[in-house]
């Protein structure tokens, strides 16, 4: 049974009250018309996707020109990994939840189709679809388990699964994992366009629509009812089950959603790189996702992508800046120290999130809002 | 009884401004606070007063000037002003879920804790639960938290902040004189709702509207003044007050 | 039989040592809030202020054992100093920003251990053991190595130590109130910050401690030996409550006990598995607890 | 059409190409560990890389007029970053890529070679698999079977004999147990395993263990942390009273690290200072301290390649087909001895070493025992896939 | 509409509630009064399934939720509102609101519909009758205490409940706007809805409930019409006093 309306009409006897609203600037949310604002995108996306064109050198930000081979293949990585990044914000950013264990997905996918491809020879088609079904899969049952807690004992729940398909992998069950050596990829099974030195750039373009796609999965998710609710659940937990909302199912779902993303990452990973390697089950990659969701600024899509974007460039680049001539005037020990491309990344890391706490693109809205007021 | 003029003000605000972002909530702000009895602080929801409050114990970031037993406050950090003297009772309660009943009062008096007298007194609801955590308290029994907290020490001004929200009607009255009881030694700057209280135990006003002072004066006086009254608060004192 | 008390004696080793290392962690956790992921560097920072000690500091015609009693005291005073440092540089402002908190400790983790494979090489170096350290004890036939009895001795003194600061002082009150609410500590007149700084540099101390006795006990100093030891501090600070210390202490025991006797009894490498089984058990069978520990 | 280069944009691809008389330099790319946990095997395989080159060159660093042009990558151990790295390599025009410090590595670089058809000479990665891997792969130092055949050798005739290997629980560990059964089980020995987690922290129960199946031999596989506890333990529980044991000899930096128990272990080694004495010893010998370093296990790995590399490119400075032909079948004399490349699976076949520590000081100086050659060692052939 | 029959709950070896019967008719206006720490917001938790009682049951319309989840409860129509505020911080007031509303339509989390869909001028509305138009853009947790009070009833009304437990609705919302949300949840009882408040305003008690239940030491002393209920001396002097 629900109120009759007429019964609701505001009463209007008292005046409204004056708080200091007026004054405030509450505008901003104003509906800008949908296309608007997805110019920004498109036109980010229309500029990277014609990259390939551009044999610009970039001396010092890139291994050469921007679309000689090196610079397609470290670029291609970097969107891999924005991807990435940006599939763990679902877990992570927009429903709140301290996951230590999104590696075990992208290792999921990425070993899956390697596995797929040649312990089982199968075709691609069918081994992305193996790959990205079981992930799926796994995510539920994973995530069914994992969520019979909260907090912190979420997060070592998650390590715990991750670890031990870390462990897992480095055992080589069967030979077909590789062990510590890794996988490479089955090139018989994979189109001549994605394998080759000459071919990066349709690696970059095949790693440009893995971004394409999850931005706007995630963007659909969080515009859906569904995106509502784990903003919800994110913020007040009880207080979302007691409207009425699932919370439970909510958190499946973004971890759910979370993993199929990573999963699909991890394909691409695998096809772009030629490969799995355990790398991607290591305690450090999960921790490197959280590092790059909150550099970039988690909870928005832009700054998840930012992160890991920067985050895997500063990795690949960094051992340029350590190798280079630069440093040869230091004395000893500073130069030894600062050759060491983890320390470089380390330092900077803790300098981002010490002077930017939410992150680039939560610097970045705090920079134009400043613009705005003056 | 008004008693501004006898004494120098014990609390001095002179033009205090706060912003939060792009929000300026306190468009300068002034009023003093007497040395002896209640100074209340009234105003209708979102209009400041609890952004005054935090503002002279250093908890929002402020300009202006306040002086407080003589001494510019306005630079110090929140822990000395508390230490030189200023005790506050915030309006959600604050108390410390995880520690209990006890272990929160022995954070300010570490020797007595619950078994000091006025905690004794005034809320023995409280002593039975000595060991409980604060967090599992009922509502009410928080706000006594909070206040035995407050009267734990020696203070020179109490700045508190509805400290009857949440509390059943009987012991309204018995924090009311307690309140009363305390501010004759030591001066209370009350933010308070409750209009009958307000008259009962009141010296002063300062009525806040949308981040600045719209009115000071004798509490009796605001209070005598139904039209006045309805005009600053949008109530009067009606008789249904004390039902 | 023999094995079973050589296995025991050395489990307890084991445990003595995860208790040294989970101690400051579950201190700063339970208290402060913050995951330590730098705790692993402390232990670094003590273990090669140590072995700088014994090895460059301290002539070599002196007594094996006398330098390392200096190393230890060297250890404790250089974890403190980093602790201390830690904290105030880079937690004190993130307050609030509990992510961020770890992740600047993530970050540095990464840094110093970067530094140290800069500064002294990725290789293991050997640290001087007192000769009795590395000798053996015959007990009903089982040679128990006799370091373990001083991981032991110390553990325990460890424990009881922090155990009386806690409840002996108003420290651990005032340090708890201010994780729930900060400001509302200042409100009260009390000065947190001086406190959190404090829990902080006694972490960072038993850190440092911890680092030295590890390295003791594996003969080596290295920068990847504090990550791998931190590894088990966690489990062993999960298991134990999240920041309980009696919890951590019983885990740790647990933990080292289980480790070994798998190891034996059950086939080779069950044991790491077979502590992964007990996190994991702990925290379904348990889940109340833990959220307890978090509210 | 992507990835083109536009006009001005210059000819990298091209450049290989029209060598010959124009004196282009000849581009090496090398990818290894340069940080790193493996930045120690690294440093010393760039280090004799140059040397070699510098020996096989006869100091003038040319071939045909054309000087040998090297570019670095750091690959950091990390997989990813090495295919990054050899793409853009490959990308610039280097035709030979060496390197390839850690087996993850190799495994990973050695099929984009092959794909791009350039040489690839892996380093001091172990890992049996590269042997065989494909037409384009070569490998400078040995491989896995090559050690577990000399700890083999050290026994005599193992049949019937007892033997245990210690092992850490990963593909490594893996890959030792199966060579060992592979190499001394065919020979009658009986091989059983005791498989330890690499993270282990106590080696007591494990110790316990080995000690009561009393093996006339105990092989030990230990690559990395604890390795001082793991001895120590072995040492203290009285391992070492009743069996022979046998591992394989590291680097300088870790001679001390086997404590008490360094001088009762039986060694099997790659290389080490005082191993072997010809001409290409003593340059690598004196090119190593003309930088300020000295002779050590990986150093060979590096000269070796560096000889490999230029005789390469004595037969073709671009085709890659041709650097092959000539390097199949090829013989030469390495710093360890005489070298062989076999042409049918790419092995390196050369001459293996045992050894034992001697304590001299504070330190532990190898003292040679025999020296094993190339046939005694050589690993079965593994055809190309 | 909600029936409570001898429940009762202990925790940590205390007694909170014990046997306590009581029910809210459709239509009807329960006021719930007691001294601190009664058991009131005990038994909201208890109606609403954020706790389980330790005995007794619960009814909500002709069906037992003694063992429903606080979730499947609202889904049913029930809705509550709670003694401290439990707003949704990082977000927006209009976006509490909702939220709410979301959460009580069809299909709450479905990931296949648009979250904004014509519920905007809905959002406004409401936090216009809850005496807090204009601030649907700010942050709950920039809220003034009142509004986040306000907030709190707005949340509850938006999903049009069958059945409304309230807690301390009036508690620090500002001596004006205590009348125009009194009426606003009278015309909500009038609508239909079974309403159960607690609160310690009395002049708002008295005003709207039809009947009034008193909980002492977490029994049920007294229910009956306002004015039985306040002329009873056990209430007068367990809970009333000296009223201010
Ligand atoms: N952190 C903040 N950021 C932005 N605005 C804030 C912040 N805190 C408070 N405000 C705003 O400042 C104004 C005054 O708030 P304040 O809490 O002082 O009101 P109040 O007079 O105490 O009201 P109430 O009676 O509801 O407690 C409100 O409009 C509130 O929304
Ligand atoms: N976990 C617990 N352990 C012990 N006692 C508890 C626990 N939870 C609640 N209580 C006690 O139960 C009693 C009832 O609390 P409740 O919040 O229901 O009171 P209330 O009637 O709503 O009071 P108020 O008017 O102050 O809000 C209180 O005395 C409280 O201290
Ligand atoms: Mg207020
Ligand atoms: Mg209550």
């Amino acid at each position: 049974m629900s109120m009759s309306s007429p019964a609701l009409a505001t009463p209007t006897d008292t005046e409204p009250s004056s708080g200091p609203a007026p004054r405030r600037a509450e505008g901003r949310r104003t509906r800008t018309s949908g296309l608007l604002k997805l110019l920004p995108a498109v036109v980010v996306v229309a500029v990277l996707a014609y990259l390939p064109y551009v044999p610009t050198e970039v001396p010092g930000l890139l291994p050469g020109r921007i679309n000689g081979p090196g610079s397609m293949q470290l670029l291609a990585t970097c969107l891999v990994m924005a991807g990435i990044a940006l599939s763990y914000d679902v877990i992570f950013g927009r429903t709140g939840l301290l996951s230590f264990g999104h590696a075990l997905f992208v290792a999921a996918g990425s070993y899956l189709l390697s596995i797929s491809l040649s312990t089982w020879s199968m075709p691609l088609w069918a081994s992305i679809l193996v790959a990205l079904v079981l992930t799926t899969g796994l995510a539920v049952v994973v995530g069914a388990i994992a969520l019979r807690v909260g907090g912190i004992a979420f997060a070592m729940v998650t390590l715990a699964f991750a670890q031990a398909a870390s462990i897992i992998v480095l055992r080589n069950p069967g030979g077909v994992t590789g062990g510590e050596e890794g996988k490479s990829l089955n090139r018989q099974a994979v189109p001549d366009l994605l394998v080759g030195v000459a071919h990066a750039p349709y690696r970059y373009w095949l790693a440009l629509g893995f971004v394409v796609v999850a931005a706007i999965v995630v963007t659909l998710l969080v515009r859906s009812r569904a995106g509502h609710a784990m903003a919800a659940v994110r913020e007040n937990e009880g207080r979302a089950a007691v409207l009425g909302l699932p919370v439970y199912r909510v958190k499946l779902l973004a971890i759910v959603v979370g993993a199929f993303l990573g999963g699909l990452g991890g394909i691409v990973h695998a096809l772009v790189l030629g490969g799995s390697n355990p790398h991607l089950t290591t305690t450090e990659f999960t921790l490197g996702l959280l590092v790059m969701v909150v550099l970039g600024g988690a909870g928005r899509t832009w700054g998840a992508l930012l992160g890991g974007f920067l985050y895997h460039y500063a990795d690949a680049r960094l051992v340029e800046v350590s190798g280079s001539s630069l440093l040869d005037s230091l004395p000893d020990v500073v130069r030894q120290v600062l050759s060491q491309p983890l320390f470089i990344l380390g330092i900077f890391f803790v300098v981002v999130v010490y002077f930017a706490p939410s992150g680039i693109a939560g610097l970045g809205a705090r920079l134009l809002r400043k613009g705005r007021a003056s | 009884m008004s008693s501004t003029d006898t004494r120098d003000p014990v609390l001095r605000v002179e033009d205090l401004h706060v912003r939060y972002g792009g929000s300026h909530i306190l468009q300068g702000v002034s009023f003093d606070v007497a040395a002896t009895g209640v100074t209340a602080l009234l105003g209708r929801n979102g209009v400041g007063k609890t952004t005054t409050l935090k503002a002279i114990l250093g908890l929002a970031p402020r300009t202006g000037r306040i002086v407080a037993n003589g001494t510019e406050i306005q630079k110090h950090p929140t822990t000395r002003i508390v230490r030189d003297g200023i005790g506050y009772v915030p309006e959600d309660r604050e108390v410390f879920g995880g520690l209990t009943v006890e272990e929160n009062l022995r954070l300010v008096d570490r020797d007595r804790g619950i078994d000091a007298p006025v905690v004794q007194r005034l809320f023995p609801d409280l002593v039975p639960r000595r060991s409980q955590r604060a967090g599992t308290l009922s509502g009410g029994q928080q706000q006594m938290v909070a206040l035995a907290r407050v009267l734990l020490r020696p203070t020179t001004l109490l700045l508190v902040d509805e400290p009857t929200k949440g509390l059943a009607p009987k012991l309204v009255t018995e924090v009311a004189d307690v309140l009363a009881e305390v501010a004759r030694s030591t001066p209370v700057l009350l933010v308070e709702q409750n209009l009958p209280l307000v008259r009962r135990i009141a010296d002063d006003v300062v009525v806040l509207d949308a981040g600045r002072v719209v009115h000071r004066g004798s509490a009796a006086d605001l209070i005598a003044d139904a039209d006045r009254t309805r005009e600053l608060l949008g109530v009067s004192m009606r008789k249904e007050g004390a039902a | 039989m023999t094995d079973l008390l050589l296995l025991v004696v050395t489990g307890l080793g084991l445990g003595a040592l995860y208790f040294l290392a989970a101690s400051g962690l579950s201190l700063i956790y339970g208290l402060m809030g913050v995951l330590n992921f730098a705790h692993g560097a402390f232990m670094m920072a003590g273990s090669y202020a140590g072995w700088w000690t014994m090895t460059s500091l301290l002539p070599s015609s002196m007594a094996v054992a006398a330098r390392l009693a200096v190393a230890v005291a060297v250890a404790i005073v250089v974890g403190a100093l980093v602790g201390f440092l830690v904290e105030v540089v880079l937690i004190r402002p993130l307050y609030r920003h509990h992510i961020q908190q770890v992740l600047v400790t993530v970050g540095l983790s990464l840094a110093s251990v970067a530094a140290a494979q800069g500064i002294w090489g990725a290789d293991p170096k050997p640290l001087p053991k007192p000769e009795w350290m590395s000798q053996t004890t015959e007990l009903f036939g089982a040679r128990v190595p006799n370091d373990r009895f001083v991981f032991i001795l110390v553990a325990v003194a460890l424990f009881l130590g922090l155990l009386a600061l806690l409840h002996l002082t108003q420290l651990g009150l005032v340090i708890r109130a201010g994780v729930e609410n900060r400001t509302m500590v200042e409100a009260l007149g009390i000065n947190v910050r001086r406190t959190f700084t404090i829990v902080f540099s006694i972490g960072g101390a038993a850190a440092g401690l911890a680092g030295l006795l590890y390295s003791q006990y594996s003969g080596t100093v290295s920068p990847a030996q504090g990550g791998s030891l931190l590894i088990y501090a966690f489990i062993v600070v999960v298991i134990g409550g999240m920041g309980s210390l009696p919890g951590t202490a019983v885990a740790a025991v647990a933990v080292g006990l289980v480790q070994q006797l798998a190891n034996y009894y059950a086939a080779s490498g069950v044991g790491d598995l077979s502590v992964v089984l007990l996190l994991a058990l702990v925290l379904l069978l348990r889940p109340s607890a833990m959220k307890g520990a978090l509210a | 059409s992507p990835g083109e280069p536009g006009s001005p944009a210059g000819n990298e691809t091209a450049a290989g190409g029209q060598s010959g008389a124009s004196g282009e330099p000849y581009k090496v790319g090398l990818v290894y560990s340069k940080s790193g946990p493996l930045a120690t095997y690294g440093e010393q395989y760039r280090q004799s890389l140059t040397v070699g080159i510098d020996y096989a060159t006869k100091g003038t660093g040319a071939v045909n007029g054309h000087k040998i042009e090297i570019a670095e990558q750091d690959d950091a151990g990390d997989p990813a970053k090495a295919v990054a790295a050899a793409t853009d390599l490959i990308g610039k025009g280097n035709k030979i890529i060496a390197g390839s410090t850690a087996s993850g590595v190799a495994l990973q670089v050695a099929p984009i070679a092959a794909d791009n058809k350039v040489l690839f000479i892996s380093g001091p990665a172990a890992v049996d698999a590269i042997t065989g891997a494909n037409k384009y792969t070569f490998r400078s130092g040995r491989q896995t079977w090559q050690d577990v055949a000399t700890a083999g050798a050290m026994l005599g005739d193992v049949s019937g004999k007892k033997i245990t290997v210690l092992a850490q629980d990963s593909a490594f560990g893996k890959a030792n147990i199966a060579a060992v059964t592979a190499v001394l089980g065919s020979k009658g020995a009986k091989v059983d395993s005791v498989a330890v987690p690499a993270a282990a922290t106590d080696f007591t129960p494990f110790a316990t263990k080995i000690k009561e199946s009393k093996p006339d031999l105990l092989f030990v596989a230990w690559a990395g942390a604890n390795a001082t506890a793991m001895w120590t333990t072995l040492e203290q529980q009285g391992v070492f009273d009743a069996t022979k044991v046998v591992t394989g000899l590291d680097i300088k930096p870790t001679h001390p690290l086997f404590g008490a128990a360094g001088t009762k272990i039986d060694f099997l080694s790659h290389f080490f200072e005082g191993a072997a004495d010809n001409a290409a010893y003593q340059a690598l010998d004196k090119g190593m301290k003309a930088q300020n370093a000295s002779v050590d296990l990986f150093t060979n790995d590096g000269f070796v390649a560096g000889q490999m590399i230029v005789h390469a490119l004595e037969a073709s400075g671009d085709d890659a087909d041709k650097m092959v032909a000539a390097l199949e079948g090829w013989k030469f004399e390495g710093p360890k001895g005489q070298m062989e490349i076999r042409a049918e699976d790419h092995a390196m076949l050369q001459p293996m070493f045992t050894a034992s520590l001697k304590k001299e000081g504070d330190n532990f100086v190898p003292v040679l025992g025999k020296t094993l050659d190339a046939a005694t060692v050589a690993p079965p052939v593994t055809p190309f896939k | 509409m909600i029936e409570a029959t001898a429940v009762g709950w202990r925790v940590g070896g205390a007694q909170i509630l014990d046997d306590v019967s009581l029910s809210v008719g459709a239509g009807e206006l329960l006021g719930i009064i007691g001294p601190n720490g009664a058991g009131k917001s005990s038994l909201v938790n208890i109606l609403s399934g954020v706790q389980r009682p330790t005995t007794g049951r619960i009814s909500l319309g002709d069906k037992d939720v003694t063992r429903t989840h606080a979730t499947k409860r609202a889904r049913m129509g029930l809705a509550r509102s709670f003694q401290t505020s439990a707003l949704f911080d990082g977000l927006t007031a209009g976006e509490n609101v909702r939220l709410a509303i979301q959460a009580s339509g069809e299909r709450p989390f479905s990931p296949f519909r648009r979250a904004e869909g014509d519920e905007g001028d809905r959002v406004d509305e409401l936090l216009e009758r809850v005496r807090m138009p204009g601030r649907a853009a700010t942050l709950a947790r920039d809220l003034s205490h009142g509004d986040r009070r306000k907030l709190e009833l707005a949340m509850a009304l938006a999903s049009e409940p069958t059945v409304l437990l309230l807690d301390e609705p009036m508690a620090g919302v500002s001596a004006e706007d205590v009348d125009g949300l009194t009426d606003i949840i009278g015309e909500v009882r009038d609508s239909g809805v079974a309403v159960a408040m607690v609160e310690h305003h009395m002049h708002v008690v008295l005003g709207l409930a039809d009947r009034v239940a008193v909980l002492h030491h977490g029994q049920v002393l007294a229910t009956g019409s306002p004015d039985d209920v306040t002329s009873d001396e056990r209430v007068q002097q367990a809970y009333l006093g000296e009223a201010l």
